[in-house]
C-alpha cells in the first residue's frame, strides 16, 4: 500500500495550561493560616463523636460526617511519622535539592502534617524522631507561613 | 452479580513517546484490535466507555479527543476520569443494569506530552500542600519509607520486584522497558527520592487499551471464549496522607475483600493463579500483596525472594512485566485486566502462566493508593 | 430497561452564588450532600457508593473524587468520577441509575459541583477543544454558542427579541427559587441593552459564573419504596456525544438532543412530547437555545420555536413549563448545572417544589449539554414504570 | 464565628507545558500549508471531505486515507465577532478583542474549518459570504501560516 505520509515527519505542538487560580481558603482553612501567622499558634479541630483532632483542621470530620465545632490549640512539637528526602530536581518542587518531606503527627492531634523538614543532615532523619515547627520571619497566610520543622 | 464476559482485548505496544500518534490515532488502534479479537464489527458495540484524565491529556474534557476514534459518533457514550479498571467498572455496570449487551470500554494517555512531576503535584491540595512542591514520587517515596519502617521490608526486596518485573517484561512483546537486572543494578540507580531509586520507579509511558465486555447471551455470539468476570469492588481511603496509617492499604483491603466474596474466593493464598498489579512503585507491589492478603502482614519481601511470585512460582505476580516496564497512566489498570484476559485464555506467549485458570488484576487511582479497583476473572463461568 | 427500577429518593442543593469565599471546595460539596441526606432522611452511612464529577481545569485540581472525600463522604466507600464536560451533571445522574439499575448498589449519592470562582471560566473552557486546530482561535462556550445562534437566526429569521423573551421567563422563574444565583427579572429591552459578548449574544443572554453543588441520591426500588412515598422514577436516559471536532457540528438544530430524545420517546412509547410531557428543566445556557434546542426535543417544528416562547406555553402556568427553577439562565456551576436540572425535576414529579411547583406533574424531562454540542436527556415520572 | 479575615490561595506563574502530537494527518496539513495548500481528508465510504484532516470519519467508522486538496476560498459557514475579554489559556495572559471567529467552507470540504476572520470591514461578514484564505508572510507549517480569512469582494 503506498504511504500516505512519505517523507512527512511527525510534528509536536509546544504548548501549555496557563491559567491563573485563586482558591478560596473558606473559613476553616483561613483560621488555621491566620493563627500561624498572627500567633504562631498550630489550631486544629475536633469531632465531637469520636474525639479526634485533625491538623490540618476540617470543617466536617471525615468518617463520622459531623460539623466539627471545636477549636483547639495543639502543640508545634510533634512525631515525624513518614518522610522523604527529594534528591533529584524533580519539576514540582520550588527550590533546589535534596529538600526534606515529613508527615508530623503533632502532640494534641490525631492526624499528621504534611510539610519541609530542615536544619537537618538528610541523612539523619528517622521516623519517629521528634521535630519542632520553625515558623517563617515573613508569614502571609499560607502554608509556608510553617518554614519547616527540625528535630529536638 | 449476573454473568458478564471479556470477549475482546485491544492494545498498543506502550512506549516512551509515540510521537506519531495524537489520542485518536491511539484509540483507533486498540479498539480495532479489540473488535478484530473478538471477532465484532462497531455495529455490534450497543455502547461506549471512554477513560482518560484531563490533566495527563492538557485538555478540558479530555474523553472529546477520542470519541469519533472509539465510535461513539451515534451510540451512547460515557466518560470515567481515572483509573481504567474504574472505566471498565463503569462499562460493566451499564451491562449489569440491562441497558446494554455490549459496552466498549477504551483508556489512553500519553505522559510523554505533560511533565508527570506537575500533573501529580496538581493532586496536592491547594490550600493545605499545593505550594510544597510534592509530586506522586516524592509522596509514594514517604509511602515507602513508612511500609519499610513498619514492615522492615529491606531495599534489596524492593529491588527484586524490579527484577522480576523487568525480567518478566523481555518476554512482552508490548512492554516498553524489558531489561536483563541485578539488584545492584537497581539499588545502584540514581535515588530519586530516598527510598526510591530510579529503577524503583515505573517509566513515564504512551499507550491505549480497548476492551469489549458482555452480557452472558452476547458473551458466546462472537469469536472468543469469554473470559468471566466474578468479582469486583473498589473503595477509597482518606485523601489527606496524614489522616491515614500511610504505610497501610485498607481500602484495598476492603475492595479485594469485597470482590473475593463476590467470587467465592475463600483463601486468596492459594485459590488465585495469575496477579497483574499496579506496581508504579516496587514497593507496591508487595504492599498490595499483603494488604490483599496474598502475604501475611510484613512477608511479602521473604514470598518474594522464595520465588513465589516468579512465573513459574505457585502465585506468579505482573507475568508481563507490570507497570515498572510500562505505565502509561489511566489505561495502565485497563491492561492489568487486559493481561490476565490473555493468561486465562492461554495467550501469553512466553510468559505464559501455565494452567491459569482464574487471575485477578488492580488499579489505584489517586495519591499512594488512596482508592483501589479489584477484578476477579475466571476461565470458567 | 432496567435490571432494577430506580428512584431519586433525595436532593439538595447549595445556595449558588457567584462566589463563595467561606468555603472550599470539599466544604461546599458537603454542604449538598448534607441536605440531599437530610432530604431523604438518611446518613452518610446509609450509603453504598460516590459518584462525583467537575472539570478539572475550572479548580485546577486532579483526581477530584479522590481529594473531595472529606467532603462528598466517600472515605472507605467506592468513588468514581466521570466527565464529559458541560454534560458532566446528566452524566453523573445516567451514572447513578446504571449503577443502582446493575443491582450492585442499593442507595447512591451522585455529586455535581464547581467553584467556577476560582478561576477565568472562559480561559479553561477554551483547553477543552484540540490545542492545535481549535484552542488558538476559539473562545470558551459564549463563542460556539453565539455561532450557533447566528446560524439559527440566518436560516429561520429569528431575532435577538424573541431569544431575549426566553431569557425573560427563565429570569421570572428564577425569583421563585430560593437556591437560584440570579433572582431578579429583566426586561426585554434591558436585555437588547446589555454589553454584546459575541454577535448575536448579549450579557444577558448568557448564563452567570457560579460556585455551587448540587447531590441527588437514588436507590433501587425495594429500598426507595421504603424511604419515602414521594419518589421520582427514571424512566428512561440516552445521550449522543455526536462530534469531536467543532467544525464537524450541525449549526442551527441540535442533533444530538434530537437523536437522543428520539431514542427515549421510543423506548416510553412518547408520540406527543408537547402533550405527554408536564415540565421540562432544559439545560440552556443561553438564551438562543431557548428557542433552538425545543425544536430539538420535538416540542415544535424547525423554526417554530419562538412562536412557541411567545404564546407563553412555556412559561408557569402554560401547557408545558419550561425552567420553572429558572434554568441555567440562573444559575451556572458547571459540572453541578446537568445534576441540578435532574434534581429539580425531582422536586417537581415528587411535588416538593414549593413557589416553583408546576402542579399535577406525572412525566418530565431534564437535559444536559455541553462538550462539543453534545445532549444527555433524561425521562423522569411519577409512577413506577411498568417495565 | 466571628468576622474573618477570607484569604485566597493563588497559583502565581504554575502552568503545565506540553508537547501536543500533531500526528501524521496534521504534520502533512501543515506541511502542504507551507506551499499554501490546504488539505482536507476523503472518506472512502460516504465520500464527505473533512478539514482539518484526521484519521476515522466518525460517522461511518472508517479510515480515512484520501487527502484532497481544498480553498483556499469558501464561504463563511457560521461566525460571530468576540468582544469580551478572556484568559488565554496558551499565555496566560488577557486574549486581545474584538476578533472575528468565523467557520469556514473551504471550497471541496464537507466540514467547517475555524479560523480567525478580517473584521475590517465588517458590514461584508455574512452567512454565505465569500472568504480567502491570507497568508502569513513567512510561512512555519502552523496553524497562524493563515493569518486569516478575509471577504471577497
Amino acid at each position: 500500500m503506498e504511504d500516505i505520509f512519505e517523507g512527512i515527519e511527525p510534528m509536536v505542538y509546544q504548548s501549555r495550561i496557563n491559567i491563573p487560580y485563586n482558591w478560596w481558603a473558606g473559613d476553616t482553612a483561613s483560621k488555621f493560616l491566620l493563627a500561624i501567622r498572627d500567633e504562631r499558634k498550630i489550631l486544629g479541630t475536633k469531632c465531637d463523636s469520636c474525639n479526634r483532632v485533625f491538623v490540618p483542621p476540617r470543617k466536617t470530620c471525615p468518617t463520622c460526617f459531623t460539623d466539627n465545632q471545636e477549636w483547639v490549640n495543639v502543640s508545634d512539637v510533634g512525631i515525624l511519622e513518614a518522610f522523604t528526602v527529594a534528591r533529584r530536581q524533580l519539576a514540582a518542587l520550588p527550590g533546589k535539592v535534596p529538600i526534606c518531606f515529613g508527615l508530623i503527627k503533632l502532640e494534641g492531634a490525631d492526624t499528621a502534617l504534611l510539610h519541609y523538614l530542615g536544619e537537618v543532615d538528610p541523612g539523619d532523619i528517622k521516623i519517629g524522631m521528634r521535630v519542632q515547627a520553625r515558623f517563617a520571619e515573613e508569614r502571609q497566610g499560607k502554608i509556608t507561613d510553617i518554614a519547616y520543622f527540625r528535630p529536638i | 452479580m449476573e454473568n458478564a464476559a471479556i470477549i475482546g482485548v485491544g492494545m498498543t505496544r506502550i512506549e516512551a513517546n509515540k510521537i506519531r500518534d495524537t489520542f485518536a490515532d491511539l484509540a483507533w488502534e486498540a479498539v480495532n484490535k479489540a473488535l478484530d479479537d473478538a471477532g465484532m464489527n462497531m455495529d455490534d458495540i450497543d455502547n461506549i466507555v471512554t477513560t482518560s484524565n484531563d490533566f495527563w491529556d492538557g485538555r478540558t474534557i479530555s474523553c472529546m479527543a477520542v470519541s469519533d476514534a472509539s465510535g461513539a459518533y451515534d451510540k451512547n457514550v460515557s466518560c470515567v476520569e481515572g483509573d481504567g479498571t474504574f472505566g471498565a467498572f463503569y462499562g460493566l455496570i451499564r451491562i449489569l443494569s440491562g441497558s446494554y449487551g455490549t459496552t466498549l470500554v477504551t483508556a489512553h494517555s500519553k505522559g510523554s506530552e505533560g511533565i508527570s512531576s506537575l500533573i501529580t503535584n496538581a493532586t496536592f491540595d491547594p490550600i493545605y500542600e499545593r505550594a510544597l512542591g510534592l509530586d506522586m514520587i516524592t509522596g509514594c517515596a514517604m509511602q515507602a519509607g513508612a511500609f519499610m519502617h513498619r514492615t522492615g521490608t529491606t531495599a534489596e526486596q524492593l529491588a527484586m520486584v524490579s527484577v522480576k518485573n523487568h525480567g518478566n517484561a523481555r518476554h512482552n512483546p508490548l512492554a516498553q522497558l524489558p531489561m536483563d537486572l541485578t539488584i545492584d543494578d537497581v539499588l545502584n540507580s540514581e535515588m530519586i527520592a530516598d527510598p526510591l531509586h530510579k529503577l524503583d520507579c515505573s517509566p513515564v509511558s504512551d499507550g491505549c487499551c480497548a476492551m469489549i465486555i458482555a452480557n452472558e447471551e452476547r458473551a458466546f455470539q462472537y469469536k472468543r471464549d469469554p473470559v468471566w468476570i466474578k468479582g469486583v469492588a473498589f473503595c477509597s481511603d482518606t485523601y489527606f496522607l496524614g489522616d491515614r496509617d500511610l504505610s497501610q492499604a485498607r481500602s484495598l483491603t476492603e475492595a479485594a475483600r469485597k470482590a473475593f466474596a463476590m467470587a467465592g474466593i475463600g483463601n486468596p493464598a492459594n485459590d488465585i493463579d495469575v496477579m497483574e498489579l499496579y506496581d508504579a512503585f516496587t514497593y507496591q507491589e508487595l504492599m498490595w500483596l499483603e494488604a490483599m492478603g496474598i502475604s501475611a502482614d510484613g512477608q511479602a519481601g521473604r514470598d518474594l525472594e522464595e520465588g513465589r511470585f516468579a512465573i513459574d512460582g505457585d502465585l506468579p505476580v505482573n507475568p508481563s512485566g507490570g507497570l515498572l516496564s510500562g505505565h502509561p497512566v489511566i489505561a495502565a489498570g485497563l491492561i492489568r485486566i487486559g493481561e490476565v484476559v490473555k493468561q486465562l485464555r492461554g495467550e501469553a506467549g512466553q510468559y505464559q502462566v501455565k494452567g491459569a485458570q482464574r487471575g485477578v488484576a488492580q488499579g489505584v487511582n489517586g495519591r499512594c493508593g488512596q482508592s483501589h479497583c479489584v477484578w476477579v476473572l475466571d476461565k470458567n463461568k | 430497561m432496567g435490571k432494577k427500577r430506580v428512584a431519586i429518593v433525595g436532593t439538595g442543593q447549595t445556595h449558588h452564588k457567584s462566589h463563595r469565599p467561606d468555603v472550599n471546595g470539599q466544604e461546599l460539596i458537603n454542604e449538598a450532600v448534607q441536605r440531599a441526606l437530610e432530604d431523604a432522611d438518611l446518613t452518610i452511612h446509609d450509603i453504598e457508593a460516590v459518584i462525583i464529577g467537575n472539570m478539572d481545569h475550572f479548580e485546577g485540581i486532579n483526581y477530584v473524587d479522590c481529594w473531595s472525600v472529606d467532603g462528598s463522604g466517600g472515605t472507605m466507600k467506592p468513588i468514581i468520577k466521570l466527565t464529559t464536560g458541560g454534560t458532566t451533571g446528566s452524566t453523573l445522574a445516567i451514572g447513578g441509575y446504571h449503577m443502582v439499575a446493575s443491582g450492585m448498589f442499593k442507595k447512591v449519592l451522585v455529586i455535581g459541583w464547581e467553584k467556577n470562582s476560582e478561576s477565568d471560566t472562559t480561559g479553561a473552557i477554551t483547553t477543552a477543544f484540540d490545542a492545535v486546530w481549535d484552542r488558538q482561535v476559539y473562545a470558551g462556550a459564549i463563542s460556539g454558542l453565539a455561532a450557533e445562534a447566528k446560524s439559527y437566526m440566518d436560516q429561520y429569521g429569528a431575532t435577538n427579541k424573541d431569544a431575549a423573551r426566553v431569557v425573560v421567563r427563565d429570569r421570572k422563574h428564577a425569583c421563585n427559587n430560593p437556591y437560584a444565583q440570579l433572582r431578579k427579572e429583566v426586561t426585554i429591552e434591558e436585555v437588547l441593552n446589555s454589553p454584546m459578548l459575541s454577535d448575536p449574544v448579549h450579557l444577558l443572554d448568557i448564563c452567570p459564573r457560579t460556585d455551587g453543588a448540587c447531590a441527588v441520591i437514588m436507590a433501587c426500588e425495594d429500598v426507595a419504596e421504603k424511604i419515602t412515598d414521594r419518589l421520582d422514577w427514571i424512566w428512561a436516559a440516552a445521550n449522543r456525544h455526536t462530534y469531536t471536532y467543532l467544525g464537524d457540528a450541525t449549526y442551527g438544530h441540535l442533533d444530538s438532543l434530537t437523536r437522543a430524545s428520539q431514542e427515549v420517546y421510543t423506548k416510553t412509547g412518547i408520540t406527543e412530547p408537547r402533550k405527554q410531557i408536564d415540565v421540562i428543566e432544559l439545560y440552556q445556557p443561553y438564551s438562543f437555545a431557548g428557542i433552538m434546542w425545543i425544536e430539538s426535543l420535538g416540542l415544535a417544528e424547525l423554526g417554530k420555536g419562538a412562536e412557541y416562547i411567545w404564546s407563553g406555553a412555556t412559561d408557569m402556568g402554560g401547557e408545558l413549563p419550561i425552567n420553572p427553577s429558572g434554568g441555567v439562565i440562573g444559575c451556572n456551576p458547571i459540572g453541578a448545572t446537568g445534576l441540578i436540572r435532574c434534581a429539580e425535576i425531582a422536586l417537581q414529579v415528587t411535588g416538593k417544589a414549593d413557589a416553583r411547583q408546576v402542579p399535577d406533574v406525572n412525566l418530565a424531562i431534564s437535559t444536559g449539554f455541553g462538550g462539543c454540542f453534545w445532549s444527555d436527556i433524561i425521562l423522569h415520572g411519577k409512577n413506577k414504570p411498568d417495565y | 464565628m466571628s468576622k474573618l479575615e477570607r484569604l485566597i490561595m493563588k497559583s502565581g506563574d504554575a502552568q503545565q507545558p506540553f508537547n501536543y502530537a500533531v500526528g501524521m494527518h496534521g504534520s502533512k496539513f501543515f506541511n502542504a500549508l507551507k506551499d499554501k495548500k490546504i488539505l482536507g481528508i476523503k472518506c472512502p465510504k460516504c465520500s464527505k471531505v473533512y478539514v482539518p484532516p484526521r484519521r476515522v470519519c466518525g460517522p461511518c467508522y472508517e479510515e480515512m486515507n484520501k487527502f484532497v486538496e481544498v480553498g483556499p476560498q469558501g464561504v463563511i459557514g457560521t461566525f460571530t465577532i468576540l468582544r469580551y475579554a478572556f484568559i488565554d489559556p496558551g499565555t496566560g495572559e488577557r486574549k486581545p478583542v474584538p476578533y472575528g471567529y468565523g467557520f469556514v467552507r473551504l471550497d471541496g470540504a464537507d466540514t467547517l474549518f475555524q479560523h480567525y476572520i478580517d473584521i475590517s470591514k465588517e458590514s461584508s461578514l455574512k452567512i454565505g459570504a465569500r472568504v480567502e484564505a491570507v497568508f502569513a508572510d513567512q510561512l512555519k507549517g502552523m496553524i497562524t501560516d493563515i493569518k486569516h480569512f478575509r471577504t471577497i469582494d
